[in-house]
């Protein structure tokens, strides 16, 4: 049976031609970025020159451009940084959505728990957020607004360059992230003034463990790991050179290569939906244009979406959900309800994330399987209307 | 998920997945809103129960402990089956992790709860 | 000219056995070890067999074992972890050393910033602190100890198992950076009463960008980076499963072949200490006895730290300093200061740190080039005694 | 370090490195703290610079910026070396890393002391 992997918003495969690049600093480019010697300086020639492509892709400067972990460091870096830099003198007041990432959202509940005032914007119907929100929301001790560019959940994508005007005339501090855009759909912190931005190199073809926050030039952050002066004293540890290289090797392959990879996406996502909304009682969870474009999410009604998981992987298919049981936590996706489904339509979540290498019989198998994979749940589903007491 | 081979193999093949009609009893805890709900039907002779059938909406832990919850009770007297359900599911499943043991828990209340309706129904 | 690897301490190369088993994870097994699906599941089985390896090597359950970004992160989440747990109820008073990595000094630093009561326990000429200091140091507010089982610079191993025992009668946690020693020399968190312990991968041959950090089950610590649930809710962010994969294996590997890897590195390392100290004006730093089997560390009078090391790789040999031309900082090493040494003693530190692959005739070849190295730039410097001025 | 190629044959092949005997003038600047000494011995005819000489203790820029300051005034009338060194030691390396800024400032202050030393010397 021929795997069908059709999750890339929880990561992607390496592209091997990354790999290849990045096996030189896994091999005989092995020193320590830091170190005086040539061994060190052909480490940090390449860290380098990852940064400057990097910066290029983002219309940032390589000075700009600070690694981290991943997405969810560079997250943590930008929030409690900018809350630290400024907390005890510009205000203590910060502005994000309802719909953010855990690791944006978690960030600010810590921050609340610690005595910050935090603003949760509601969104609409597909995950939305209205500027206008924003610039209600902005007050003299506002020191951030943080929205994500586009939702790994629901695709939804954010008025980005509209908010970054607003934050902007405002003089508040405007951070994005945009883990899930970066390498898909163009990002350019100057035309939407963005001040910090998040990305992660596993969600376009790069390695895992590896990630940037951009920092504009000026901004306030204080640092989030002490330690060494590594990344100009912003994030002490030895530098992850292969991971960072592999990163730069990522980007300027995903760029390249994005308007390509973006119409195949857009295509095969429209007809995956298009088919799946011919089962009775499914609905699309997200906004029915502005999304990503490999971005299918669907609520399935009267079954939990771990059991479609379960099936679909039987046939080879391999997809996400944000049921409860599958997020880590009690309650299904914070993302799912917070756009207004209730908890078992939210349960009943599947997300099928499409990449660079998903073909249309891909899809077309996808759409052959899961009509079955449904009913037989639901005929085993004591809420499915026709199962329902009498 | 890391399951054992037996909860997977209940959850593809679950055994006596559906509906009794005319049943002794029926059972029916959880709700839409933790994720599982669980539906037992009961054909009841002399104590003893003849035949039980089910039906799960939840992940595939939910959907396999009520599967073999199903097969540990068929044939047993009331009082027995009691006994087995509280007992081990889970062990027999070859073990759950531990994010879902309380699906066997729901399971077992699901079955006491139609045998609590049995009762009920066989007292008036 | 061959190349002379003597910069360990800094990075090791990585093992060409540990990155074969790591290609699986950088090719097909791509998933997120996080999800449903067969592909997430087969990374997570790799992710739990890393972490049973470590567990076992350092006498540790699985479930004791969080995986973070690197040795760094791994300080920070232990100092700031136990810091932000125990602060508000059992005390604010923590206890570290003045030799320790920048990781956890500067951890301290930031803590003492925001009102928690720091002792920097001072140590003897060799770098070692006496376990008494630390049992008269403890208060009943004192919520951690933090002392490094062998110091980056200068080598010198402290008496862990004697600390450990105090910390343990007291009722303090007890934390470790072992990020020098693990695979190195042993480490047991049992036998030393060890509550906390930091690792990274790159100092034992693993990849770079990946780390660790033993929490004792039932002691206490707050996630430093907030997320998704991944580590068990104490560290958010995609796994790095390459990176766990390969950590894995190469502390396998080091364990292994500890012993005949240590016998020849202390061979190497007395021969190198023995030739260099026949150059005049020359004095070893660290304990004599008490250190790491591959640490050589020397102060070599009126030149400085940096021109020796450019010297040095100009003749292929990789080495390092404690100057602070190389420290990242205005100041010379910390430890360097902190043992006794004046700035100028410290400002010529040269460490050749030797690693498993290095041979004899390396070590004659520095024995060689470094006398003239000396010289050349003694006869250069204005402090040189022949170069006084009268 | 990212040195260009001019720092380090600079660093490599120092030139005018060593003591003048009887010099003219002799200029010091730094301490062994800062990690930075610099001595320049000149030798002066009729305010020009016949001979020049340096000792430096200090890392590969200090050594180089020393270099290239001495040659850059050698034979040159003092009022010229004045100029000269103030400007552009660095730039003449092809650029020195951030960090290392200062070190060309120091080069420029050796000479600046043994200038100094030069006049006071002479006005007595
Ligand atoms: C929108 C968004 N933000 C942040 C993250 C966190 O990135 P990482 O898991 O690489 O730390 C992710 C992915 O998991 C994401 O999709
Ligand atoms: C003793 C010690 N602690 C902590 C660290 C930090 O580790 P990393 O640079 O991998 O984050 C190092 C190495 O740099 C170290 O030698």
């Amino acid at each position: 049976m021929e795997l069908i992997y059709m999750d890339h918003a929880a990561t992607t495969p390496l592209d091997q031609r990354v790999l290849e690049y990045m096996l030189p600093t896994l091999q005989d480019v092995y020193g320590n970025a830091s170190s005086v010697h040539r061994k060190g300086q052909e480490a940090r020639k390449l860290v380098e020159e990852a940064r400057s492509k990097i910066a290029e892709v983002i219309g940032a400067t390589p000075r700009e451009i600070y690694f981290t972990a991943g997405g969810t460091e560079a997250d943590n870096l930008a929030i409690f940084g900018v809350a630290e830099a400024l907390g005890l003198t510009k205000g203590r007041h910060l502005i994000t959505t309802s719909v953010e990432h855990h690791a944006v959202q978690d960030s600010f509940l810590k921050l609340q728990e610690i005595g910050f005032d935090i603003t949760f914007l509601p969104s609409d119907q597909y995950g939305r957020v209205n500027p206008q929100d924003v610039a209600e929301a902005i007050r003299p001790d506002t020191i951030l607004v943080s929205i994500m560019h586009a939702n790994n959940e629901i695709g939804t994508i954010q008025p980005i360059a509209e908010i970054g005007k607003i934050t902007r005339e405002k003089g508040v501090y405007f951070h994005v992230d945009a883990v899930q855009t970066v390498g898909h759909i163009p990002v350019d912190v100057q035309t939407m003034n963005i001040d910090l931005l998040s990305l992660a190199a596993h969600k376009f073809y790069g390695p895992k463990g590896i990630g940037a926050l951009y920092v504009r030039r000026g901004v306030r952050v204080k640092p989030h790991i002490y330690g060494g002066a590594q990344e100009r004293g912003l994030r002490a540890g030895t530098e992850n050179v292969p991971g960072i290289v592999g990163m730069g090797k990522a980007i300027e392959l995903a760029v390249a290569e994005m308007e390509e990879r973006g119409k195949k996406e857009i295509y095969l996502r429209d007809k995956l939906i298009e088919g799946i909304l011919k089962i009775p009682d499914v609905r699309l969870n997200g906004h029915p244009t502005e999304r990503l474009p490999g971005n299918v999410n669907v609520s399935i009604l009267y079954i939990e979406g771990e059991s479609i998981l379960l099936s679909l992987d039987l046939e080879g298919i391999c997809a996400s959900s944000g049921s409860a049981c599958t997020s880590g936590s009690l309650d299904p996706s914070h993302v799912l309800l917070n756009i207004g489904l209730d908890h078992a339509t939210a349960h009943g979540s599947l997300r099928l994330t499409l990449g660079k290498d998903n073909t249309e019989e891909e899809v077309d198998r996808v759409l052959e399987v899961l009509p079955t994979v449904v009913h037989r749940l639901r005929v085993m589903s004591p809420i499915w209307p026709e199962n329902l007491l009498k | 998920m890391e399951y054992t081979d037996k909860v997977m193999d209940h959850f593809q093949n679950p055994r006596n997945m559906g509906k009794i009609d005319n049943p002794s009893a029926v059972g029916e805890v959880g709700n839409a809103t933790c994720g599982d709900i669980m539906r037992i039907y009961l054909d009841i002779e002399e104590d003893v129960i003849k035949d039980v059938k089910f039906q799960t909406y939840g992940c595939g832990a939910a959907i396999a402990t009520t599967s073999i919850m199903t097969e540990l009770v068929k044939g047993k007297k009331l009082e027995d089956a009691l006994k087995v359900t509280n007992a081990n599911v889970a062990e027999e499943l070859g073990g759950l992790p531990p994010v879902k043991m309380h699906c066997s828990n729901l399971a077992a209340d699901a079955l006491q709860a139609a045998i609590e309706d049995y009762k009920n129904k066989n007292q008036e």
